[in-house]
């Protein structure tokens, strides 16, 4: 174990908690894969799915990444005010992201599809739902860093350790999106 | 033709091949001066297989008729061909070689884990995308390009494992999980080709029967064109996950078995230190 | 040495806490000692209401057309009871065991982080209750515990049993990945001075390898159970074959963290055996290192072999071939272990505890269960005895003559440390042979009533001669292992008030647990002895020959 | 009844996997017998004795490892060897003489709790028990109605789930007439217990008059209680789940066509007679408790009307 991790518990639990999401995840993507196509006359990706739409809310949301590795980076340099305008940022592109995922469920809904319609609608809800779900628990767990931020926290080592981990998170989220967009929505509807 | 004859007579001594692999050894015998038996065996074993994988009835079939037996013959190019001249070559040249400052650099930048794990994983996902795959199987001159590509980033992936340098060699948990997540990768590949529909590779599923040999595949050796999809996926799963896996387990023995006292590596605890704790 | 900082006034407030609040200081409890007490005695109530159900079971299959439960009495039951024992007794019981001791025997003050640890064990209450509760809904789940679809889906399972059965196991899962976490980051940042990877404690080794397995294995269990909730909840569709479904792909997903599971379950147990012998053979471990390094092999194959449990789903050929070449190789890891074991006992001066009788016996009946394994990777075998008696006899010697036999070990050797007090040897010298006769009645003629045809999960069976005597033995043997527990039990129960003293050490052993009093403090350590090698106490106690210095005289070390 | 043994093998497809289990068993056996020896030895000659020293710490040997690594890779590659052997032999893909895929001779559909059975060639269904000629190989299809069944029959070879919506194929082989048990592998809910069937096998003669007899509608009945019966099976809702050729359709519960002519009923429940049928006629829930075979709460002559008619099903 190389020296550098001694101190970084937080670190180690949330890449070990990243890899073991990774794994929930690839079920669900899988369970896309296998049944793709085997819903040819209801609602299906080729149909359904609008990969520019899409594709700009996930420009939105990988952006967020560049934005928290900014917060971040402030915290290290004890630039506390510049690290909460980025949370705020961050935060932000999150929130639109989601909104961007509300719009395009409720156009679904609008057209009758709904979970149980079909393979295709299944797997396609579980898993940007469950996608959906991580990003909101993400920004809550942003919103709790932004109000400790303000109380303060950033000073101690240990703090900072908490604030990365929370940054990790923030990421994993973000990489996850980037192969269910490429799977669902550019593979899907190709 | 019977299997017999296959294996007699599909033998395709390409001069450029043969002239590459002498050319490889000469190389070697005039600028490494090996001295260890254990290095020139394992160097010549990696030539020989080159060889073979590139002359012999593999490269036949693999060209032609199986999607199985390419597989066998880029898995040999890439786990055992490269391994076994990565482990040919001495210390003592390895030192002399890098010796000199552009080529350490440029030594730094391909061994970096990350690059080189990468470029390995980059050249094996890229050239299975049925695109790519078709595209190199109907252009000669884009198959050579495939091979020597999977050549040149095997060695990059492998150096910073095997190199008999132990400086550049990486960390028992470094080589663990580098070679874990190599595996992880090559398993997805492989259960993907596996478990995916007929006819990503169309050349394999109505082959042109160049030899004649199709009936004997297809009859006596019973291998459908379904099954030699899978089987290739398979190959590509399970025997290169297990090359992975005994040297994951054989590095985590040769670690744990290290007696030397090292307590550089051994750290304190808050204990010791005594600040969490208040 | 190392010397713990004395004033430590947080440490001071959480003693007389505890000393003042007696019985709620374990509600509110993150100590981690206290939490794996409180797992292991969750589990041991849960392991009374398996055992229960186990003979309900052998009392209806006592005699053929028995009619003493109905058919969905009887499914509801097999399903608790597979259930209760995996995910609510062998798992936590184990975890309850890692989370005491892993902390103690890296010289720890507590785990990563102490409220995770509580909220893990909280939620596997909670999940342990759920499950439980489906009784009182008048409905328990009853398809099995590896609840294949279609039949745990809507038109099959109509009630609401299966719907607690995947919701108390999704929480469960939840808090297991948690204890996994922890157990990692405890390892990873929390080791005393000199205590490097390489001289962790065998069962601390195995842990944290296990750790890895349950972060890996869990999410497939989860994103299983998410998978059926939505099928069952939201009408959807992963495993309707009418809708397009493939119920095989249930199958895939649930064994992809079944088989994982089974290591999940014999790992630690693997880590007690590894503790307990070389201390009763007054020996170092045999060859520590390829007994680590097998552990990995163990858990990086047992990833590659799900599709074992499939053999009868008609997957092709080429499929069953790999799967079968990979579950046979797995034996080989397997098999070195039991070697490194005996090894380590040869040359030994033996003292047979009854710690180290269940040591000893859990090396015959493990190697009876993996034997059993390996014919069940051979393929034509399976087709023959997949879901068979066979298969119940199998996983009952792994898990039973394996993982219980391991933690009853366990037990003895560490109740000491965990109370201050000795488990009666007498007692337990009673407790080792009822088990142990009571588990090879109950379990060895099933083997036999594979062979000659039985199949698994019947409620009853028709009027065969043979079948029937078998029948009655196994149900013998298992009131055997009723009466073997509550022998247990008593002697539990006497010796936690009665029992002899311990003192810190009493089997004069060498990890860094016994390095401090029995129970040991909320702090756990007033000193850490220097650690040099993964025998800290042994090199305290032998100056003259501390095996730090093993690699120094002889450079090979191989003798 | 008897036990089928998994060791007993009555088709040529079934002899390759009693021999390996037998030859895998031995070698099992083998190393059971060496590790106990082992840890007696050990235990016995190594006890503690009063006034011992610590004894020598030994730490490990590199070539002993080696060798408990390897030998038993060995072995394990021999048996793996044997497996693929075994398994090409006891199971032959599915494919004609010029490697087409066949249409199968038999298709077998597993429901909650009884077998549907199929002789599309023929053209007829039958349920709860195969006719097979001895000897000669047929190709059979195995669905599933409902959820996942298992057919298992030990004598004759592999078992092979049933799954819904992914057919799978066997060679189905008897070498020689006679009648050998299977049942139900797979759980499948209340009455899995009693989901039985039987495979008669018999010479290629008598199969064919079987198959004759079986592709034949069923005489009308020939009495008054028996046309009465008739009437009530009509007019009570058992036309809603079973099939009688020329009288009703539907496949929730077994084809009674021929009812009669069977040897078991309910599923390899009770031997098919005239006092059984009356008396699960009866009360079905006495005999498998929570199948879906409703009680129908006949009267008493109703009752022997019923049994009447459906006796004449032969």
């Amino acid at each position: 174990m190389p020296a550098e991790f001694i101190h970084h518990k937080n670190r180690v639990l949330i890449l070990a908690f990243i890899f073991s999401e990774s794994i929930f995840f690839a079920f669900l993507i899988t369970a896309f894969v296998l049944y793709h196509g085997r819903s040819p006359n209801g609602p299906n990706a080729h149909n359904t799915l609008d990969p520019l739409k899409t594709g700009m809310y996930s420009i939105i949301l990988w952006a967020s990444s560049l934005t928290m590795w900014l917060s971040e980076k402030s915290m290290m340099n004890f630039r506390m005010d510049r690290c909460k305008r980025w949370l705020e940022a961050t935060m932000i592109l999150g929130g639109i992201f989601l909104i961007g995922q509300g719009f395009e469920y409720h156009g679904m809904f609008a057209k009758g599809i709904s979970i149980g319609t079909d393979l295709f609608a299944t797997t396609f809800f579980s898993t940007t739902g469950f996608h959906g779900l991580h990003v909101f628990i993400g920004l809550i767990v942003l919103l709790i860093m932004r109000g400790l931020t303000s109380a303060g926290f950033g000073q101690e080592e240990y703090q900072r350790e908490g604030f990365i981990a929370a940054s990790y998170y923030w990421h994993f989220v973000d990489a996850i999106w980037v192969a269910v967009f490429f799977i669902l929505y550019v593979w899907g509807t190709r | 033709m019977t299997t017999r004859d296959l294996l007699l007579t599909a033998w395709d001594w390409e001069p450029s091949i043969v002239i590459g692999c002498a050319a490889l050894l000469a190389l070697y015998f005039y600028f490494v001066r090996p001295r260890s038996l254990w290095r020139i065996l394992c160097y010549c074993t990696g030539v020989v297989v080159l060889l073979l994988a590139l002359v012999s009835p593999i490269d036949a079939l693999s060209d032609h008729y199986l999607f199985s037996v390419h597989m066998i013959q880029h898995l040999l190019l890439i786990l055992v061909v490269s391994p076994l001249l990565i482990l040919g070559v001495p210390a003592d040249f390895a030192v002399r070689f890098l010796g000199r400052p552009r080529i350490a650099s440029a030594e730094r930048v391909l061994s970096n884990p990350f690059v080189s794990w990468t470029a390995a994983a980059l050249a094996l996902g890229l050239w299975h995308v049925p695109l790519f795959y078709n595209f190199a199987l109907a252009h000669e001159g884009v198959h050579v390009l495939e091979h020597l590509i999977f050549l040149v980033t095997a060695t990059m992936f492998w150096w910073p494992v095997l190199t008999s340098v132990p400086e550049l060699r990486l960390g028992a948990g470094a080589t663990v999980l580098y070679l874990f997540l190599a595996s992880l990768f090559n398993s997805i590949l492989g259960i993907i080709i596996t478990f995916a529909p007929l006819g990503l590779y169309p050349a394999y599923v109505h082959p042109h029967d160049v030899l004649g040999i199709l009936l004997l595949i297809r009859n006596q050796w019973g291998i459908s064109a379904v099954a030699d999809q899978q089987l290739g996926g398979l190959l590509m799963w399970v025997p290169a996950g297990l090359i992975y896996f005994s040297i994951i387990v054989g590095t985590v023995i040769r670690w744990q078995s290290g007696s030397e006292i090292d307590l550089t590596e051994t750290q304190d605890s808050y204990i010791a230190r005594g600040e969490h704790a208040a | 040495m190392s010397e713990v900082p004395v004033a430590l006034p947080v440490l001071r407030k959480l003693e007389r806490f505890e000393k003042e609040a007696g019985m709620l200081s374990w509600l509110a409890s993150v100590d981690h000692k206290q939490i794996g007490i409180l797992y292991l005695i969750t589990a041991l109530i849960f392991f009374i209401a398996g055992g229960v159900e186990a003979l309900l079971m052998r009392t209806q299959l006592m005699f053929p057309e028995n009619r003493f439960l109905l058919p969905d009495a009887y499914n509801q039951i097999f399903t608790m009871h597979g259930t209760t024992m995996i995910f609510l007794v062998v798992v936590p019981g184990l975890l309850g065991l890692m989370v005491y001791l892993v902390p103690l025997m890296i010289g720890a003050r507590d785990m990563a982080f102490p409220r995770l640890n509580a909220l893990a064990y909280w939620l596997y209450v909670i999940g342990g209750c759920l499950l439980y509760f489906s009784f009182f809904a008048h409905d328990a789940p009853a398809a099995g515990w590896f609840a294949y679809t279609p039949l745990s889906e809507k038109p099959y399972s109509n009630l609401q049993g299966m719907d607690y059965w995947a919701l108390s196991l999704l929480v469960i899962g939840v808090g297991t990945v948690a204890t996994g976490l922890n157990v990692i980051a405890t390892v990873a940042t929390m080791r005393v001075k000199g205590m490097s990877l390489r001289h962790l404690p065998l069962f601390t080794w195995m842990s944290l390898i296990n750790s890895f397995l349950i972060v890996a294995a869990m999410p497939a269990l989860n994103a299983a159970l998410v998978m059926l909730l939505i099928d069952r909840q939201l009408h959807g569709n992963f495993f309707k074959p009418a809708a397009g479904g493939t119920p095989i792909y249930w199958q895939h997903v649930f064994w992809n963290f079944g088989h994982p599971e089974v290591y999940i379950m014999v790992l630690p147990a693997f880590g007690i055996i590894s503790e307990v012998i070389p201390v009763f053979s007054r020996k170092v471990i045999y060859g520590y290192a390829v007994v680590a390094g097998s552990t990995v092999a163990i858990a990086l194959l047992s990833f590659g072999v799900w599709a074992h449990h499939m053999f009868a789903v008609g997957m092709g050929h080429f499929l069953d071939m790999i799967f079968a070449a990979s579950s046979m190789l797995i034996a080989v890891p397997t098999g070195i272990k039991i070697f490194n074991w005996i090894a380590t006992m040869w040359g030994g001066a033996i003292r047979f505890t009854t710690s180290m009788w269940f040591a000893v016996a859990f090396l015959i009946m493990f190697t009876i269960g993996g034997l059993s394994g390996v014919m069940f990777a051979v393929v034509p075998i399976d087709w023959q005895l997949t879901d068979t008696y066979f298969v119940v006899a199998h996983m009952h010697y792994v898990l039973f003559g394996g993982t219980a036999f391991a933690v009853f070990a366990g037990i003895y050797y560490w109740f000491p440390k965990f109370t201050g007090r000795m488990l009666s040897e007498t007692l337990g010298k009673w407790h080792f042979w009822l088990t142990f006769i009571g588990l090879n009645l109950t379990f060895m003629v099933q083997h036999n009533l594979g062979i000659l045809g039985m199949p698994r999960r019947v409620f009853t069976y028709p009027n065969i001669h043979s079948w029937n005597v078998l029948n009655f033995i196994s149900t013998m043997g298992a009131y055997v292992l009723g009466i073997s527990v509550i022998v247990f039990l008593w002697n539990v129960i006497r010796s936690r008030r009665h029992g002899a003293l311990a003192g810190p050490d009493p089997w004069d052993a060498w990890t860094l647990e016994w390095a401090t009093s029995s129970p040991p403090p909320v702090h756990n350590f007033n000193y850490v002895p220097p650690v040099r090698s993964a025998r800290p106490l042994w090199d305290l106690k032998h100056p003259e020959n501390p095996d730090w210095q093993r690699g120094r005289r002889t450079p090979h070390h191989a003798r | 009844m008897h036990a089928s043994s998994v060791l007993q093998a009555h088709s040529r497809l079934d002899q390759p996997i009693v021999h390996l289990t037998i030859v895998v068993t031995a070698i099992m056996f083998a190393i059971l017998v060496l590790v106990f020896f082992l840890v007696v030895y050990a235990s016995l000659r190594y006890r503690r004795r009063p006034g011992m020293a610590e004894p020598y710490q030994n730490f490990g040997n590199k070539k002993l490892e080696i060798t408990w690594t390897v030998l038993p890779f060995l072995l394990l590659v021999s048996i793996f060897v044997l497996t693929v052997i075994t398994m090409g032999d006891s199971d032959p893909p599915p494919t004609t003489a010029n490697g087409a895929d066949p249409s199968p001779d038999l298709v077998i559909i597993g429901h909650q709790f009884w077998w549907e059975v199929r002789y599309p060639k023929a053209g007829f269904t039958t349920a709860n028990e195969i006719h097979l000629p001895a000897g000669q190989r047929l190709l059979t299809r195995l669905e599933a109605a409902d959820v996942i069944h298992d057919f298992w029959v030990p004598e004759l070879g592999r078992k092979m789930d049933m799954i819904p919506g992914t057919p799978n194929e066997l060679w189905l082989l008897a070498d020689h007439p006679g009648t050998f048990l299977g049942t139900c592998a797979e759980f499948c809910g209340n009455e899995h217990a009693w989901m039985r069937i039987r495979v008669i096998s018999q010479t290629p003669q008598d199969f064919a008059d079987w198959e004759q007899q079986q592709a034949q509608s069923p005489s009308l009945p020939n009495n008054p209680a028996a046309e009465r019966g008739e009437q009530l099976f009509r007019s009570m809702s058992c036309a809603n789940c079973h099939t009688i050729r020329g009288v009703s359709s539907a496949d929730v519960g077994p084809d009674l066509t021929h009812l009669a002519s069977r040897e078991t009923l309910a599923a390899g429940r009770l031997e098919n007679n005239p006092v059984n049928l009356e008396a699960w006629l009866h009360d079905p829930n006495n005999f498998k408790p929570q199948s879906y075979m409703p009680n129908a709460n006949l009267k008493p002559d109703d009752l022997s009307a019923m049994v009447a008619y459906l006796e004449t099903l032969r």
